[in-house]
């Protein structure tokens, strides 16, 4: 069913892209597109490329990541507090598979995903049996007792203790370009992928397991098995994430690859953008991650979170579904008044 | 007509936000040399108005703004090119050039730290203010993400805050990248442990003649189950197997986890307790030292306190912790006493220009960057791969004092020479007054051949002193 | 006609209330039969047994031959029994045919829409409980009567032999409880085997040629309505409410 | 040995006590609104800084202070459920992400005023000294507030089970729709009950904090989780529950720091673990409701 699915996606792709194209998100998703993808060469200056295009490339890791959060709690209804198990898991897999094992970055970002989807599945299993708050308060506690473990000065010697790994060999390339444009690369699969997940029949499931999981049962569903699905499928998106960010960073370490900061970072970048939405995400964590660049910048850095705080207060509150949908639609109202519409 | 009219205003509108947009862009971001780092005679305290950005020496600060170990970093570097500054620069090649230093937040005292902002920080000292020497680092963690940015770009880094073994180690064993690297202060871990135990034993050996009804003996410590503590933990244990069974037995160490609370620590000391603790050693860098030393004051429990508690180091820990660290004993960089010429005048200038004692990092930091300007006067180069020799050759026997000690490092793994008088550190204690003395760190050690111990170098000469040791008055009770 | 559906001896407890009590009938395939009894009998704990929404203390049951007692319930669903409920439950932010499409997902609904195509399959069923125009938008803004088709419409996505229905026309108008009415004697037409509950007796007695009457849990009388209208048990048991009658 | 079961069973007891004190309004919230607060951690902090500051302000005035910064804290809770829940009552993640926000902004604003070292409210230590009981000596401080604790958790049931606004507190946590029926404005049982566990959490920090310490803005997230890992041990909303469950967890972690090998840096693992089985094996914890909500 799958492959047929995939193949007709694939035979209808050319026309499917010429009409995409002229609607408006199209439009402007691929505008985005080629922006990011022309930025890189609009200019030498190493201040551009090594300090501001290294902020889009971490914007891009955590919007990955954010998406994963959302295909996993947007989309299948199954709140995750501690995902940073799977961020984290990924990170410290690729790391050593580069650090200790010689492994090229991107193989060791592979197995470091793979290596997620496995927490996935291990870690789906038993919380299958949560739901709601329990099932957030269930993941949170595992990331919590999975930083702890990390922590720990007496079992360093297996887990590698507070410090972690570093190495400068963990990146993808010391070309911040080269390193740009493979990201980039990433989290546009991604989130093609993740997109076209949640269009698909198998993410209509999904939803429905979300809107009413009885009722999901009572259609023939077996709910625990997509549920576990989802999970490894978010977990997988977590992974690439997860290393990626082992990669930019070049070191990892329990608070910040485990710490619970890193899973409210994918929550407040997803619900700021928009929940359900997957490109609420990217807008969300690009939002994110230039202001606190500004606000550096700006001097201010000891308010940068408390700011935070602030907006997160004003749009969860204001704006229920994030800042993606008023955006959008003034956008469109805009590019319509400019059409004469 | 109407539609028409905000037809054409939105078009003029949209048309001049982009157009607008673009050149900010551009001149921000886009344009060669766009958005760089000017330096200017504000970022070189105490130079002369009006001095040229070629003319400075860019110095970047790596901490966390905000916090008191990131402060301080900045406090120490920016003292040291005021006063470098003041005394009129330094002449290279015949050109005056003045020290100037800048600071970026690297969010590193952050407990939820965020590595990639530590990164981020770096990259903005390198890439944005172009900076020609790095200062800086707390967290081992951090830094090791971090230091990479400077490695990369082979610009040399001093480490002024983080004791782990692994920078030195990576030096040593990755010669061609980490030569960049340097540790000023503090002392490597194991070192640290080796200084507690033998100092221990000179106090452990006194106090027992003191107290002949009363055999001090046992030795507990408390530490935070971190990877820091480990390698200190591994060399007291270490020193411990030259005393075993002599006359300092050790208690089965207590490594808490860092998120502990009131509760944990009272369990912690009371089984100390249990056990008949005479010495309890902490090594405690964050909040436990407070818990500990407020229970203390309470319980007044039966055993001294010796070992290291950052927060301690600082003379507003007598405030904050309500007057209850009275007889605490710490190891401390520095004190108000004559380590070197210059440090009883360094001390009360850093105390009158900041209101509060300089903080182990400020210190490593004034020294860092007089090392730097030491270094490049001897050389009068500002190549990175000139300097590096130079600091190489301040070894044993030419030593490069500061006033934090003796100013030697070994070429092989650029870390600080431990031992009197090149690296060590005073044990300074409290008294119940909140002032805080430095006491004498006499020092023994086991040895197999004789059967017994005898006393070898002090840590450091008893004129250092400024007071002697004291036994909290209800431990002296419960000895005598 | 062979049996479709058998249940013997069916109990299930509650801590000390007995819901269920040993409770035994039989069902021939392409009957349609109605479950009555007044409010709280166990009308709708019969059928959480039987669709594995709750398990039995003791008994069995068995469809099509096999034993399904506590199988999961999408087990069930995919040997071929479905259901509705009496409270609404639908996908409220998927589109009708989204909903539909989520049961022809499920094992017996892809075998059903092999031919077809899942969307057309599921289009093709909403055409058939007359939602078809409604297919895009989501079930929040549909009226009452409607979100009762869309049910039956989600249980026929899975393709079942076997139709439970609960309570299908409670709080529905007396116009939407006849469209409601046709449709279900259509399906029934077409051959499908439906049982489903009421506890308004007037209401089955027009539409079911059998009735199984049921008081606290317990069997009370097996037979054509007229007959079980006029039972003795089943008239006191309604006397307290005299809603059979209404 | 008698010296380790004296240690354990008493800070067992604190621990407990503290977390007893702190879960009870946490899992009062949910049992009412279904909502989780996660800026109740931070009511605990903010306590502990408002007291700080207020003794360096007014040195003479010990109990007004105290009476005072309880009365803000009791009203900031109102204005958290005016505020920021009840416009997003209807989402649980809103509610989650928005409190959150108020604890995180909460934090920053006393990181900003006070910067991340400790402090000690010792001054405020109401009995010095320490008592010997079987060999083993206890803070005076502490049995204090061991007592007090017990003696408001008593309060406090006497209060839920009697008085007018207990009993609508316990008719909407049975069942919402039937109170709401019955005449009970549940919005504003809603109101009182974060009012009330805001006031807890404020008791809770102004009684043990003076013989703990500040140990930073980040502190409250400490006993948020502790909290957390309470309420799902003894089953969210129960009562009985978040008492018992805070005791159990007091135990679990002082047993584990003195008996286990490596215990002390277990302490704070196991009743996680203690938590994730729990919530394997039986969700509803063990005094909970058995319909998950």
């Amino acid at each position: 069913m799958l492959k047929n699915e995939i193949e007709e996606k694939v035979k209808q792709f050319p026309t499917y892209l010429k009409s995409w194209v002229k609607t408006f998100l199209g439009g402007l998703t691929l505008f985005c597109i080629i922006s990011l993808i022309a930025l890189p060469f609009l200019s030498q200056n190493q201040n551009f490329t090594h300090v501001f295009l290294r902020q889009f490339t971490l914007a891009m890791i955590f919007s990955i990541f954010a998406a994963s959060w959302d295909l996993l709690t947007g989309i299948s209804g199954q709140i995750s507090f501690g995902h940073a198990i799977f961020f984290g898991i990924a990170g410290y897999i690729c790391a050593y598979l580069i650090s200790y094992q010689n492994f090229p970055p991107w193989i060791a970002i592979f197995i470091g995903a793979i290596g997620a989807v496995f927490f996935g599945l291990i870690i789906g299993i038993p919380c299958l049996r949560l739901r709601g708050p329990y099932l957030a308060l269930g993941t949170l506690a595992f990331s919590l007792v999975l930083l702890k473990l990390f922590l720990m000065g007496s079992l360093s010697d297996v887990l590698f203790g507070s410090e972690g790994i570093s190495d400068y060999r963990i990146q993808i390339s010391d070309n911040p370009v080269v390193e740009y444009i493979i990201i980039l690369m990433f989290m546009i699969v991604s989130f093609i992928t993740i997109i076209q997940v949640s269009k698909s029949k198998f993410g209509t499931i999904l939803k429905s397991i979300r809107d009413d999981e009885v009722s999901a049962d009572a259609s023939g569903i077996n709910t625990t098995r997509f549920k576990v699905y989802a999970f490894m499928l978010s977990a997988l998106f977590a992974g690439i994430a997860g290393a990626c960010y082992a990669t930019y960073v070049g070191a990892v370490n329990p608070t910040g690859n485990f710490g619970a900061t890193i899973s409210f970072y994918a929550i407040l970048m997803a619900s700021l953008g928009g929940l359900t939405t997957i490109r609420g995400s990217a807008l969300g964590a690009f939002f994110f991650i230039f202001l606190e660049y500004s606000l550096i910048v700006a001097g201010a850095e000891i308010y940068v979170n408390l700011i935070f705080a602030l907006i997160l207060i004003v749009v969860v509150r204001f704006s229920e579904h994030g800042i993606l949908k008023p955006i959008l639609e003034r956008i469109k109202d805009l590019w319509d008044l400019l059409l004469g519409r | 007509m109407e539609k028409n009219a905000k037809r054409i205003i939105a078009i003029v509108v949209v048309a001049a936000i982009i157009v607008g947009g673009g050149l900010t862009a551009y001149f921000l971001l886009l344009a060669p040399e766009a958005g760089q780092y000017v330096w200017s005679a504000n970022d070189a305290p105490g130079a002369p108005a009006g001095i040229s950005s070629s003319q400075i020496i860019k110095i970047g600060c790596a901490g966390d703004t905000g916090e008191i170990q990131g402060d301080a970093n900045y406090e120490g570097a920016w003292f040291a090119a005021k006063t470098i500054n003041q005394a009129g620069g330094v002449v290279v090649n015949g050109t005056t050039y003045y020290v100037g230093v800048t600071r970026e937040d690297t969010d590193e005292s952050n407990t939820q730290l965020v590595t990639s902002r530590g990164i981020a920080a770096a990259e903005r000292l390198v890439y944005n203010k172009k900076v020609q020497f790095g200062v800086g680092g707390f967290r081992s963690e951090a830094l090791l993400a971090y230091q990479e940015v400077f490695m990369d770009n082979k610009i040399i880094f001093i480490d002024t805050g983080a004791a782990t073994d692994i920078f030195c180690d990576n030096v040593a064993n990755f010669y061609e990248r980490y030569q960049y690297f340097f540790r000023w202060m503090p002392i490597n871990s194991t070192s640290l442990g080796g200084e507690i135990l033998t100092t221990l034993a000179g106090y452990v050996m006194a106090l027992n003649t003191t107290y002949p009804n009363h055999d001090v003996k046992q030795v507990g410590i408390l530490a935070e189950d971190l990877t820091w503590t480990g390698s200190l933990i591994a060399a007291i244990q270490s020193y411990l197997s030259l005393f075993t069974n002599f006359w300092v037995q050790l208690l089965t160490p207590i490594l808490y986890d860092i998120s502990l609370d009131a509760a944990d620590m009272n369990t912690h000391l009371q089984t100390l307790a249990s056990q008949g603790c005479d010495f309890l050693i902490p090594v405690i860098s964050a909040q436990g030292g407070i818990l500990m030393m407020q229970q203390y004051d309470q319980y007044h429990y039966p055993f001294q306190i010796f070992g290291i508690d950052v927060q301690s180091q600082l003379d507003t820990f007598w405030g904050d912790s309500g007057d209850a660290c009275a007889y605490e004993t710490v190891m401390q960089t520095l004190h108000r006493t004559n380590k070197t010429t210059k440090s009883i005048a360094f001390w009360d200038a850093f105390r009158a220009q900041f209101g509060h004692d300089p903080l182990y990092i400020a210190i490593g930091a004034y020294d860092a960057v007089n090392g730097i300007i030491d270094a490049i006067n001897a050389t009068q180069s500002f190549d990175a791969l000139d300097i590096i020799p130079e600091f190489e050759s301040w070894t044993k026997s030419n030593p490069n004092p500061g006033v934090s000690g003796g100013g030697a490092w070994w070429p092989g793994t650029h870390d600080l020479v431990e031992g009197y008088p090149y690296g060590y550190t005073l044990w300074c204690q409290w008294r119940d007054d909140g002032t805080k003395v430095v006491v004498p760190a006499p020092r023994w050690a086991y040895v197999g051949a004789l059967g017994y111990a005898i006393p070898i170098s002090d840590l450091y000469p008893a004129t250092l002193a400024t007071g002697a040791y004291e036994v909290a008055p209800w431990v002296n009770t419960a000895w005598s | 006609m062979g049996t479709i559906l058998e249940v013997k001896n069916l109990t299930k407890k509650y801590g000390g209330l007995t819901a269920v009590n040993d409770f035994s009938f039989e069902i021939k395939r392409g009957e349609f039969i109605g479950l009555i009894g007044p409010n709280g009998a166990g009308k709708t704990t019969v059928f959480n047994l039987i669709s594995g929404f709750e398990k039995p203390n003791s008994g069995s049951i068995r469809f099509d031959g096999m034993n399904i007692t506590g199988l999961r319930p999408y087990k069930i669903v995919n040997k071929g029994i479905a259901r509705t409920f009496q409270l609404v439950r639908s996908f409220k932010f998927l589109t009708l045919l989204q909903n539909v499409s989520v049961a022809c997902q499920s094992k017996r609904g892809r075998e059903a829409s092999k031919s077809a195509g899942i969307d057309a399959h599921a289009s093709s069923i909403l055409a058939a409980v007359g939602l078809v125009d409604k297919a895009r938008i989501p079930p929040v803004v549909l009226p009452h009567g409607d979100l009762r088709k869309l049910q039956i419409g989600k249980a026929l996505g899975t393709n079942p032999e076997l139709l439970l229905l609960d309570e299908p026309f409670s709080g529905l108008t007396h116009e939407e409880q006849q469209t409601l009415t046709d449709l279900i004697l259509k399906l029934h037409d077409d051959g499908l085997t439906i049982f489903m509950t009421g506890h308004v007796l007037r209401e089955l007695m027009n539409l079911v040629p059998r009735v199984i009457a049921m008081h606290q849990g317990k069997f009370i009388v097996d037979g054509p309505p007229k007959e079980v209208a006029n039972n003795k048990i089943v008239l006191e048991a309604y006397l307290g409410g005299g809603e059979a009658f209404a | 040995m008698i010296e380790d079961i004296m240690n354990m069973l008493f800070n067992g007891i604190l621990n407990g006590a503290v977390l007893a004190l702190i879960s009870l309004g946490y899992s009062l919230v949910y049992g009412v609104g279904g909502i989780m607060n996660m800026a109740h951690g931070a009511y605990f902090m903010l306590t502990g800084y408002l007291l700080l500051w207020g003794m360096r302000i007014f040195p003479g005035m010990l109990f007004l202070t105290v009476i005072f910064v309880i009365i803000i804290i009791t009203i900031i809770g109102g204005l958290t459920y005016i505020l920021l829940i009840k416009p997003l009552q209807d989402t649980h993640v809103g509610v989650v992400l928005i409190t959150f926000g108020l604890a995180f902004l909460i934090e920053q604003w006393i990181l900003i005023v006070s910067g991340t070292t400790s402090a000690s409210i010792n001054d405020y230590v109401l009995f010095p000294g320490t008592t010997e009981f079987l060999g083993y000596s206890m803070f005076n401080q502490y049995i204090f507030f061991i007592i007090a604790s017990l003696v408001i958790v008593s309060l406090f049931a006497l209060f839920i089970s009697k008085s007018k606004l207990g009993k609508s507190i316990r008719a909407v946590s049975q069942d919402r729709e039937a109170a709401v029926l019955m005449g009970i404005n549940a919005n504003r049982v809603l109101l009182y009950t974060v009012m009330i566990s805001a006031f807890l959490a404020a008791i809770a920090a102004s009684l043990y904090l003076p013989g703990a310490a500040l140990t930073g803005p980040g502190m409250g997230w400490t006993y948020l989780t502790s909290s957390f890992a309470v309420i799902i041990l003894g089953g969210m909303g129960s009562l009985v529950g978040s008492v018992v469950g805070g005791y159990i967890m007091g135990f679990v972690t002082s047993f584990t720091s003195i008996f286990l090998p490596n215990g002390p840096s277990w302490a704070h693992v196991v009743p996680l673990i203690v938590i994730l089985i729990v919530l394997i094996i039986r969700p509803r914890g063990l005094f909970g409701k058995k319909k998950l909500r």
